[in-house]
């Protein structure tokens, strides 16, 4: 889509380039944007990234399938877990291995606690990136929470190796789901207080509000995945669009895709409904998207905790650590707090996969921001890069 | 020595100094600096000369105002990170004899009026404050209160009074502002922003 | 140095001022004659019109001269003027700066020689 | 001050057979560096409290603590110890940077602080708490801290980085800009006290706290929020801070700087808050008269003698800092609580909020002053009746009177009315 703009430039200016990163406060690690601007006006912004690269798929091809596991945590450390999920159930499709009824709500629950948990350090450091600092901590204070509740079950806070090819390597601890269910039920209140403080400030919505325009056309076109795709309104998420051996976690799972359809998100009656400013595929919308997934998030670890307690039998056995892999290739995409995150997995018959390549979610989304980027100004950078939510130890790996 | 002399000397050294300097320096920015430092001594010294308002006046507009925008100019218009723009030594030294002859008559001029030299009874002594923002107020908008005592009527009469020229400046301040605008406005080409 | 003498030993008269305008005014006639930047030449007449403030409000100020001397409020009014106005000259002058800078991609006012830009 | 004190030197010299004149530079001198030492310690202790408070505020805020440890309880030495680790860091300076602009930079913005403060008062009445009594008071504090925005471009320019350039262009553009409605603002009370003296437009809300010029009519009581709005944005602090951004510009202006330097331009930035904080206290929230005019029913007034008076002077001082300290402490509660705002908005906030909204509440207020004038608390009070028991004859009223008289006499010889 194309809109041309007119801009009349007051004075003569040069051109100027700005190296924004990799040392630089809002570029969520060590990204570096290049920016042409002219004033405070953005001409062209070129994303350069490799400053985290850590060879980890050449690691993965030295390694044991479980042996690899650890290295998926250090990819997106923000949702350590997801990525473990992503890569074991990539394996356990290899092996045509389906997880126990007990060990498919766990991964739930796990899963859906790390979403929130990855979406509430997105809320908290959008807000930093707009320049409010007391939404970080609020965010961080929950966050605390679930971490806690992970260290319980793996004795890690941030690379956890929990979710494991087979299933997990515990079962929860006895008490956890009563810590669980407390914690949940003290965190929905605080949900109010994001709210009040970002979501439907007026500043926050002036600032995000029109601003980092994503058509869906051009999401779709970029690959974009997850919370940037659905803020465009496309209606598509792989827990409920993905391959059988993904959708058959969320199984029996009662759950909406949030995606804006006719005007409406679902479960927004009860949340602040959308400015007038709003356009749908801005920030505004995306960050929204994710806020509304964190109560989505809620309701999914609730309904598989009643289902965790109502099953029995084994949460599932983790796979050998030299276990030989079935000579085949798969590739398997789930839905990440970020987007689709791939692994693919060539075995040549031993234990230790001939390939394993990962498809980043954040890298797709990323590639937009260029796009996005064109003539805003220079504050509406740290906007837009923020609401995609990118983690550079995904994309560069 | 007392303690307006050596304000002034103060003030009028400050003032002075960073006038030279700033016809030395060859940056643009200092110069812009050591201007500021310069207009701000004269500030002091019409504080020092009873001047309240307009010392005030020359901080705000002038130093406040119109130098930033000085400045701002400056930076527009830099093409390098630091502007240097030198002058060939002859122009200077011609420069510098003309404005040294021209600085010998002006100050031979001002030493040699009589009426111009220091008074012993000045007309309010210098440790009482003189009142000005009314009076300048007041004269502004047509009455002199401080022509009271003035034996020519039509002068006392508030014919002395700056209402005219007030609507004047004013009227000229709009003027400006307006032709500021358009003449700073730009005949490029209009450039195209996609999104 | 004669004055200065003085200085310590009678009080700060209209003279003292005077001289420091004519410093100002000198100071500000040489900036405009050998900058070559535009904006440098704007500085200069800044500097000569506050040399001239100095004179008007030295002749105003009832500390410097007799009461039936001093020409009173109308320095000040004058001085008021004359800053309000170089702010309105200073606006303009800029403006045609930045315009000139436009056209020429320089603001050295050696380059302007040509009267259509 | 400076009289009293060249009086005492003229009796220690008269000893030893000399003498002092009244008006010599010595008494001078000595009284300026009194005066200097009591702002600078008011401004410099200002900023290591205010510091101090924001981390605990911002701490309170965001649910933690703040500093706990330096100093025993709740830290309250914490600022001291940044102090001391600041002044041993290395004082950097880059390669490319304008080497003297750079350095003077700090400087000059805490000069620029600083001096305000010569001209605020923090008493009233017969014998005004002021290191210089100055009849255009608020204008010179204003023009005075106009002058700070240079010290930021200075900095952003000397420092040869492109971020610092962007905040200092910033700076220029918005400080600039917000001169205007909050010069409009100013002049609203300065209009009701018909005079530019701080020290009689303080005097002029003695009495209950309905004297004050907040609540004089719904036109300054808008004009006051708009002001303290338009003071934020003029001292920089959020959800103005756009020149030192750091999610965009790293730290803006002060990227280059480190150790000393940097602790200038927060001391500049404190102070600044302190000032604005100030004037708004004294022009809208009654300056040293308190809520309940606990002084004046005490009887601590300057009829009952000298010390009593002072004594009544002191308590007003307390008061007038209480209220300034009140205000800083909302403008860090906006701090961490508000995102930025682009400086485009900011722009837009200036000019087509602020300045057209200042403006109105001027004419308003002023019509108001017209038909109701002698009215105090929204109209609603008699001025003087209503706190005659308290109302003293204020020393600024002379020069009102000798104005009218003035007046009166000008149209009585033929002048035009």
């Amino acid at each position: 889509m194309t809109t041309a703009q007119t801009i009349e430039i007051d004075v003569r200016t040069d051109e100027m380039l700005v190296n924004m990163g990799p040392q630089h406060p809002s570029t969520h690690g060590v990204l570096r944007l290049v920016l042409r601007t002219d004033g405070e006006v953005v001409s062209e912004v070129m994303p350069h990234i490799g400053y985290l690269h850590r060879c980890a798929e050449k690691i993965g091809e030295n390694l044991t399938a479980r042996q690899w596991v650890p290295y998926t945590d250090r990819m997106d450390y923000l949702a350590g877990m997801n990525m473990n999920l992503g890569w074991a159930l990539a394996v356990e499709k290899l092996m045509d291995y389906q997880v126990p009824e007990r060990g498919r709500h766990l991964r739930v629950i796990i899963a859906e606690l790390g979403r929130i948990a990855s979406h509430l350090v997105g809320m908290g450091a959008y807000g930093l990136d707009l320049g409010t600092f007391s939404p970080f901590l609020y965010a961080f204070r929950e966050r605390e929470k679930i971490l806690d509740l992970f260290e319980e079950v793996c004795g890690a806070r941030l690379t956890y190796s929990y979710l494991t090819v087979g299933g997990a390597t515990a079962d929860f601890p006895p008490g956890w789901l009563e810590k669980c269910e407390a914690f949940l039920d003290q965190f929905v209140p605080v949900i109010d207080e994001y709210h009040a403080l970002l979501t439907t400030n007026a500043i926050f919505i002036k600032r995000t509000a029109g601003v980092g325009l994503l058509s869906a056309e051009m999401a779709i076109d970029y690959g974009c995945t997850g919370p940037v795709l659905r803020g465009s309104g496309v209606d598509y998420d792989l827990r409920r669009d993905g391959e059988p051996i993904y959708t058959s976690m969320y199984e029996g799972y009662d759950y909406e895709v949030i995606c804006q359809r006719a005007g409406h998100y679902p479960k927004d009656q009860e949340y602040p409904p959308v400015p007038i400013e709003a356009v749908l595929g801005d920030c505004w919308h995306r960050f929204y998207v994710r806020m509304l997934e964190v109560v989505q998030a809620i309701g999914l670890v609730r309904q598989a905790m009643a289902k965790y307690r109502a099953s029995d039998g084994s949460f599932g056995e983790p796979m050998k650590l030299n276990q030989k892999l079935p000579k085949g290739e798969v590739y398997l995409e789930t839905e990440s707090p970020r987007g689709q995150m791939g692994f693919g997995l060539v075995s040549n018959g031993t234990a230790i996969p001939w390939r394993a390549r990962a498809r980043s979610s954040c890298f797709c989304n990323l590639s937009v921001v260029s796009e996005l980027c064109r003539g805003c100004l220079i504050a509406d950078v740290p906007a837009i890069v923020g609401s995609l939510d990118i983690v550079m130890g995904e994309i560069d790996r | 020595m007392n303690w307006t002399s050596c304000l002034f000397l103060l003030c009028s050294l400050m003032a002075g100094g960073f006038a030279v300097a700033v016809v030395l320096s060859s940056n643009i920015v200092r110069m812009a600096f050591y201007l500021v430092l310069s207009l701000a001594a004269t500030a002091g010294l019409f504080f020092l000369a009873g001047a309240d308002f307009v010392g005030a006046m020359q901080l705000m507009i002038y130093v406040g105002g119109t130098l930033v925008l000085l400045v701002f100019g400056v930076m527009l218009t830099a093409q390098s990170q630091f502007v240097q723009m030198r002058t060939s030594s002859g122009e200077l030294l011609t420069a510098l004899i003309l404005g040294g002859a021209l600085l010998v008559v002006l100050v031979s001029t001002a030493i040699n009026v009589p009426a111009w030299q220091p008074t012993s009874n000045p007309a309010v002594d210098s440790a009482t404050p003189v009142i000005t923002a009314t009076p300048i107020g007041m004269a502004l908008e047509g009455y002199r209160v401080d022509q009271l005592t003035q034996p020519d009527t039509a002068l006392r009469r508030g014919m002395s009074g700056y209402l005219f020229p007030f609507i004047i400046v004013s009227v000229h301040l709009l003027v400006v502002l307006i032709g500021a605008a358009y003449l700073a406005r730009a005949k490029r080409p209009v450039v195209e922003r996609m999104r | 140095m004669y004055l200065l003498g003085h200085l310590l030993t009678e009080p700060v008269g209209v003279v003292h001022y005077m001289i420091v305008g004519a410093v100002l005014f000198t100071c500000g006639v040489v900036c405009m004659a050998t900058k070559r930047n535009a904006l440098g030449i704007l500085m200069g007449i800044e500097l000569v019109l506050n040399g001239a403030n100095v004179n008007l409000i030295a002749f105003g100020s009832p500390y410097l001269r007799g009461a039936e001397a001093t020409i009173g409020l109308d320095g000040q009014l004058m001085a008021m003027f004359v800053i309000v106005l170089a702010a309105a000259e200073a606006a303009v002058a800029l403006a045609i700066a930045l315009n000139f800078y436009n056209n020429f991609g320089s603001i050295d006012v050696d380059r302007a020689n040509q009267l259509k830009g | 001050m400076a009289h009293l004190l060249n009086q005492i030197f003229d009796w220690f010299a008269a000893w030893l057979g000399g003498s002092v004149a009244n008006d010599s530079v010595a008494g001078y001198v000595v009284a300026a560096l009194i005066y200097l030492a009591l702002l600078l310690n008011l401004v410099a202790v200002g900023a290591l409290v205010f510091i101090w408070l924001e981390r605990k505020v911002s701490g309170r805020i965001q649910d933690r603590l703040g500093p706990t440890r330096v100093g025993g309880k709740f830290g309250w030495l914490q600022t001291l110890a940044d102090g001391i680790k600041l002044l041993t860091k290395e004082d950097l300076i880059p390669g490319d940077a304008d080497k003297l602009l750079f350095r003077i930079a700090p400087y000059v913005g805490f000069c620029a602080s600083l001096s305000a403060f010569i001209a605020i008062p923090f008493a009233g009445r017969d014998f005004p708490f002021v290191a210089q009594h100055l009849n255009v008071a608020v204008f010179f504090v204003l023009a005075v801290m106009g002058l700070e925005v240079f010290a930021v471009i200075l900095a952003g320019y000397a420092s040869a980085s492109k971020w610092s350039l962007f905040g200092a262009m910033r700076e220029a553009a918005q400080v600039v800009s917000y001169e205007v409605p909050m010069g409009l603002c100013v002049v609203v009370p300065v209009m009701l006290a018909g005079s530019m003296d701080l020290v009689h437009i303080g005097d002029k809300q003695q009495g209950w706290f309905t004297n004050w010029y907040l609540f004089h009519d719904p036109f300054t009581f808008i004009v006051f929020w708009v002001y303290f709005t338009c003071g934020t944005a003029s001292v920089n602090r959020a959800p103005f801070d756009l020149a030192e951004a750091e999610s965009e510009l790293v730290a803006g202006f002060h990227t280059e700087y480190s150790g000393l330097r940097w602790s200038f331009f927060f001391m500049a930035e404190y102070g600044s808050m302190l000032a604005v904080s100030l004037l708004a206290a004294i022009l809208f929230l009654g300056g040293w008269n308190g809520p309940i005019p606990v002084a004046s029913l005490l009887g601590l007034t300057w009829h009952n003698g000298p010390l009593v008076g002072y004594l009544g002077n002191f308590l007003g001082m307390l008061n007038v800092l209480a209220k300034a300290f009140l205000l800083v402490t909302v403008m860090m509660w906006v701090r961490w609580t508000l995102p930025r705002l682009r400086i485009d908005q900011v722009m837009t906030t200036c000019l087509k909020y602020c300045t057209p909204i200042a403006a109105a509440m001027f004419v308003g207020a002023a019509l108001w002053h017209m038909t109701l004038p002698d009215r105090v608390f929204a109209g609603l009070l008699q001025s003087p009746a209503a706190n005659r028991l308290l109302a003293e004859p204020l020393p600024g009223d002379s020069i009102q009177l000798d104005l009218q008289t003035v007046e009166a006499a000008t149209i009585a010889r033929g002048g035009r009315p």
